[in-house]
């Protein structure tokens, strides 16, 4: 998957790339979740369905597998716009020999890093100090790389968010906080957990360009992003903005609860912001795409992502010797019960 | 299990722990459960469901994501009188509020020369759940054990759960209460009493033996009652030794086995290396050296970050063939 | 040393008590670098030379041993002003067995819970969430209470203080967050360690009501604070406060380097802010005091100062066998080597 | 003292990690060193004393004192590449870093299955300084040598702290490096060679004896020196093993000696209880447990957060007298 230059955005080829992009990882998740219920795929699984839009539009606003990317544990869809092998990653999602981490991480720690991609973290917060070095080495090293930091509403919290703030503003750090703000943590709306719910605000007392924009417009999302890419790269400064999107299915496959934090109506006025819909009213506006193509790309991406389940089903589970490998770069922990 | 002269009650671990947590909220205006989507959400494994909507947002308090601030401000508020239960979503959690554990709440009363307590429990689950992978699966209790100033439990059983859990909220102490994700399910009977503990600092032999001592906490518990099962078949007589409570720490009961069998094995999930297990071990060489006819093995967990295939996770943890290999090793 | 009301202030006895307790706090911290130095004190001990204003303008807006205080290491002054025994304080610094904590404490590590003064803490930012606790039990009791957090410039930028924030303006806790901005946090100054360094701002993004007050002039200092205790008391709400102050000694007692991080003419030009030469204008201006009585009083403190010295040097040390006690409530931890 | 064919020079420890730091940042421009008043403050301990103003403001980092934040962005900034040497003011402030380092730095290279690597140094005191009361103080070496992933030193002579501290900064694994403020004025010879490293996962015979085996590591190795001396004098010989390397840990040795002397005291300054000495007692009392003639006996700090008062604190911290005493319990 190629990164779109700006001028060819909004070109019907852009328009397409950017719906392919969406709707595979929409299918990608959806098969994961459809595994998971199999069994296929265990402990906590995060998918993106919903956020679509704030992945895709990341993605062509950066220079990928250049710029350097680290996010939490809601981390299928951005190896997958790196180009990352698929397979690799349904194997890891699944524990298999096959996966990207050899069945190590799963679905919480998928990484490329030869791609710049850092993971896939689990701990809330834990990541972004991560970013703020990630940014710092790329400084340290004069190069014009930008560090994408995403974090959740929140994981906006915590304290080292704030810790890494004040040092990257202190030593002009180009890393963009991306703050994916779907108004839940897990079964906590954000009233219940943010004292100001305008999340943007943090950044300014650190002196941090800040910004609030919509996450579930693509293109209106891909043009502030591509914005406050290039500011940062230019500026080598960061950047915090709080991009307002919305999680459509549970916080992960385990939550089918979400009744216990808020209501239908509430959903389904946020299903009306579906950033897919809202391309494809697009697509056909302009007469980029007619509804039978459509249907079509879907069953080609839906094939797509049986057919890399299918191949990662067929990687066998991780040799059981394995479990020493490392825990070190040059020696073995000391083995045995 | 304990002698309880009142009507029990079947019921699961997770039953008994939420029903002491309801009953103590009831009992005591000063304590309250703070903690991440415990209230609101019913907590991740459900421990405090329908809490919440029972006894209010005063009384059960959802918090954001910020460990290291409620829990400190849990300790703020134990010194001035309340009495907070802080319920940690998985215990590895904890860790971000360390500092606030080990460096303030363990610290207070003897800073203070005894003018200010800390009676707070922290409480949650430890140790391996189901492919949570690395940064979701540890094991901390020997960590807090070490630490002076707190209090460290780690029942095995509802029962135990029960008792020593209304103990820890009614300790004038920092407790640390771990739960183990694997036990929740375990069922056991549980007295119909407001009163009932279980008091901190006693071992308790749940099954006799002769021929070695299982000695363990937790689920490890469960793991050396089965393991005890399979033993006997093979005419191997083993005892189990629930240590129950890490801090303090009772060797009375653990050296009193030991001189009756002269074989131990110290099982832990926490990874092997540098774990508690060492504590105990060593304990027994030490204060047994004259009644063992073999060395203390340990079986612990391997020294890995726990792996999230399941095949893989699963070697990691200590199961009951591997307790009966450890108690082969001794001959 | 008795609480002043509003009305009575700049009347005569209270202009002559403000002095008086802040020359008491200059003599009592003097006398304990100079017991340091003879080997009577130990460890890490941080005096309050400069910056009394702050101390004593709090003390006069607050409710005395009602309201709730917690600071950091720089902890010696609360608790005189608060009506502590000034030899239990000396001999705590000193690590005898009349201390407060009868010498467990020592300098970083003075207490008076019965007075509502709850330390005396060494780890930078590890008290802020304690003090947000304090809070949350005065509410949790519908009590009145205010509770006064101190804290210093550097330990503004640990990320507990912005997460006891969220939940302070979340909650309505009634904690006033009092930043001591002495400019420089141990050898970095507040340019080096805070990216921007107007620390007022940071309340901002949490909806809590934030302000810059000068706290060298200790009049309209206490007047701020008078305010903010009172709309605080009456609110039971957060405030942040950033009070600008300047240490006038090394950052503790082992510190002889300052000219490592600022110069002898900055130093001089803070030294014409001396809250206490400021306020030895205003007596003479306003004829309350005469040289010669300030003198005389100078004189009777720094007997006091001593008298207090010497009698907490009488205090022994404390018993061996007491290096067990207070570990638990109720229990002893295992002995011996 | 190992053999070195090359020209030595007396210094102190301080000196010689202060020389090794400046080598290294001279060596391999990747190397940094961040922490707070490192640089314009010259270090509280006066470690990084004149580097500031011979290597710049990039190379030497004045930090906030943000421990979480900082730890992290040097282990973000490892698995970028560079190699971070993260000062810790004393290790008591790593507490607040706990997440990062246990939990993301020791975790990385198996998590990314090899992917990534995080080539970081974690230095500073551990340990008692002189009346720096209970926050201050603590010993955290047995914590992380605990956590699989990390590796953990703890030198006792200038010239180890020479030679494992460059091992350190070249090893592609996060090392904790733990000093002790009692170390820093003691004199070495440390060799004049840019190249010099002592491996880890070796433990050193410092003094040879046939009566006891007195293992320890850091300012205990010191102690047991000291100790060592006055129990000849009583006619004792005792042979003084220093671990020096926590993780990985040289049981081949500490083995080896025990089977020489038949008796062992395992001192260190940490909580005695469930402190690391536990690990290394309970293996000599498995590993050895044919050539033992006594227990083997740990001397380790008391169970208490460490006060103030001068009496107190030396209560505390175990010395020659305590070790002699500890050698006397084996009768
Ligand atoms: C330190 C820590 N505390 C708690 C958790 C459990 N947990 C996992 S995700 C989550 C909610 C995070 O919400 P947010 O940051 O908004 O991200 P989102 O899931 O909405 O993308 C919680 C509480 C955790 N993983 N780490
Ligand atoms: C967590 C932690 N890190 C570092 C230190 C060492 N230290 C003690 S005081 C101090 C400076 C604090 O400055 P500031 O908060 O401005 O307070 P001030 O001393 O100026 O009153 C430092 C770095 C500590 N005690 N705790
Ligand atoms: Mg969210
Ligand atoms: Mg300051």
């Amino acid at each position: 998957m190629a990164k779109a230059k700006l001028e060819e955005i909004e070109s019907p080829a852009m328009l397409e790339e950017f719906y392919r992009q969406m709707l595979f990882i929409r299918r990608f998740e959806e098969k994961c979740n459809v595994a998971y219920r199999l069994g296929k795929i265990g402990g906590y699984m995060h998918t993106y369905v919903g956020m679509e839009a704030t992945a895709v539009g990341i993605h062509h606003a950066i220079k990928p597998t250049y710029d350097y990317m680290i996010t939490a544990y809601r981390d299928h869809p951005q190896p997958l716009l790196l180009g990352t092998d698929p397979v690799k990653v349904m194997a890891e999602i699944m524990g298999r020999s096959d996966g990207m981490s050899r069945g190590k991480g799963g679905s919480m720690h998928v990484y490329d890093i030869e791609r710049g991609f850092f993971g896939g973290w689990g701990i809330v917060g834990g990541h972004i100090p991560l970013g703020g070095g990630l940014a710092f080495a790329s400084k340290y090293r004069n190069e014009d790389r930008v560090t994408i930091c995403l974090l959740g509403d929140g994981a906006a919290n915590q304290g080292v968010v704030f810790e890494t703030m004040n040092m990257a503003a202190l030593w002009d750090l180009p890393i963009i906080f991306c703050i994916e703000n779907n108004e839940f943590a897990m079964g906590t709306r954000l009233e219940y957990h943010a004292a100001d719910t305008e999340l943007y605000k943090r950044g300014e007392p650190f002196g941090i360009k800040s910004e609030r924009i919509d996450g579930m417009d693509v293109l209106s999302f891909h043009k502030d992003m591509q914005r406050i890419v290039d500011w940062t790269r230019e500026n080598q400064k960061p950047y915090w903005v709080e991009i307002m999107n919305y999680r459509f299915l549970g916080h992960g496959a385990a939550d089918n609860d979400r009744q216990l934090y808020r209501t239908k109506e509430e959903e389904d006025a946020a299903m009306k912001r579906d950033p897919i819909a809202r391309l494809e009213e697009i697509l056909l506006k302009r007469n980029v795409m007619t509804r039978e193509k459509m249907e079509a790309i879907d069953e080609e991406l839906t094939d797509q992502v049986e057919a890399i389940y299918e191949q990662a089903d067929a990687s066998p589970f991780p040799d059981a010797s394995e479990v020493y490998d490392n825990v070190y770069t040059d020696m073995e922990p000391e083995k045995g019960h | 299990m304990a002698a309880v002269e009142v009507a029990t009650q079947t019921m699961s671990y997770r039953d008994a722990i939420s029903k002491v947590l309801s009953e103590e909220i009831e009992a005591n205006p000063d304590v309250f459960i703070m903690g991440e989507d415990i209230g609101r959400y019913q907590g991740t494994f459900r421990v405090t469901q329908g809490m919440f909507d029972k006894y209010g947002e005063k009384r059960i308090i959802d918090t954001p994501i910020t460990e290291a601030g409620f829990t400190g401000i849990a300790i703020g508020a134990a010194m001035a009188g309340l009495r907070p239960v802080v319920e940690m979503m998985t215990m590895s959690f904890s860790i971000l509020a360390m500092d606030q554990i080990i460096n303030h709440a363990a610290k207070i009363h003897y800073m203070t020369g005894g003018q200010a307590k800390c009676p707070l429990v922290i409480r949650g689950p430890g140790g391996a759940a189901k492919q949570l992978s690395a940064q979701h699966t540890h094991c901390l209790e020997g960590w807090y054990a070490h630490a002076p100033g707190l209090k460290v439990v780690a029942p095995a059983t509802a029962i135990d759960a029960y008792g020593m859990l209304r103990q820890a909220i009614r300790d004038d102490n920092p407790v640390i209460f771990t739960e183990n994700p694997g036990l929740y399910t375990v069922m056991g009977e549980v007295p119909d009493d407001r009163e009932f503990v279980v008091p901190f600092g006693k071992a308790n032999i749940l099954r006799e033996g002769t021929d070695v001592s299982l000695v363990g906490y937790s689920r490890m518990t469960q793991i050396n009652l089965a393991a005890a099962e399979k033993l006997a078949e093979q005419g191997v007589s083993a005892e189990v030794v629930d240590v129950r409570s890490l801090s303090p720490l009772d060797m009375t009961t653990i050296n009193a086995s030991v001189a009756k069998t002269h074989r131990a094995v110290v099982v832990y999930e926490d990874w092997k290396f540098g774990g508690f297990g060492g504590e105990i071990a060593s304990r027994i060489a030490e204060e047994s050296f004259d009644d063992l006819d073999a060395p203390v093995v340990r079986c612990g967990g391997l020294n890995v970050p726990t792996p999230y295939a399941r095949n893989l996770e699963l070697e990691c943890i200590p199961d009951v063939d591997d307790v009966i290999a450890a108690v082969q090793k001794l001959g």
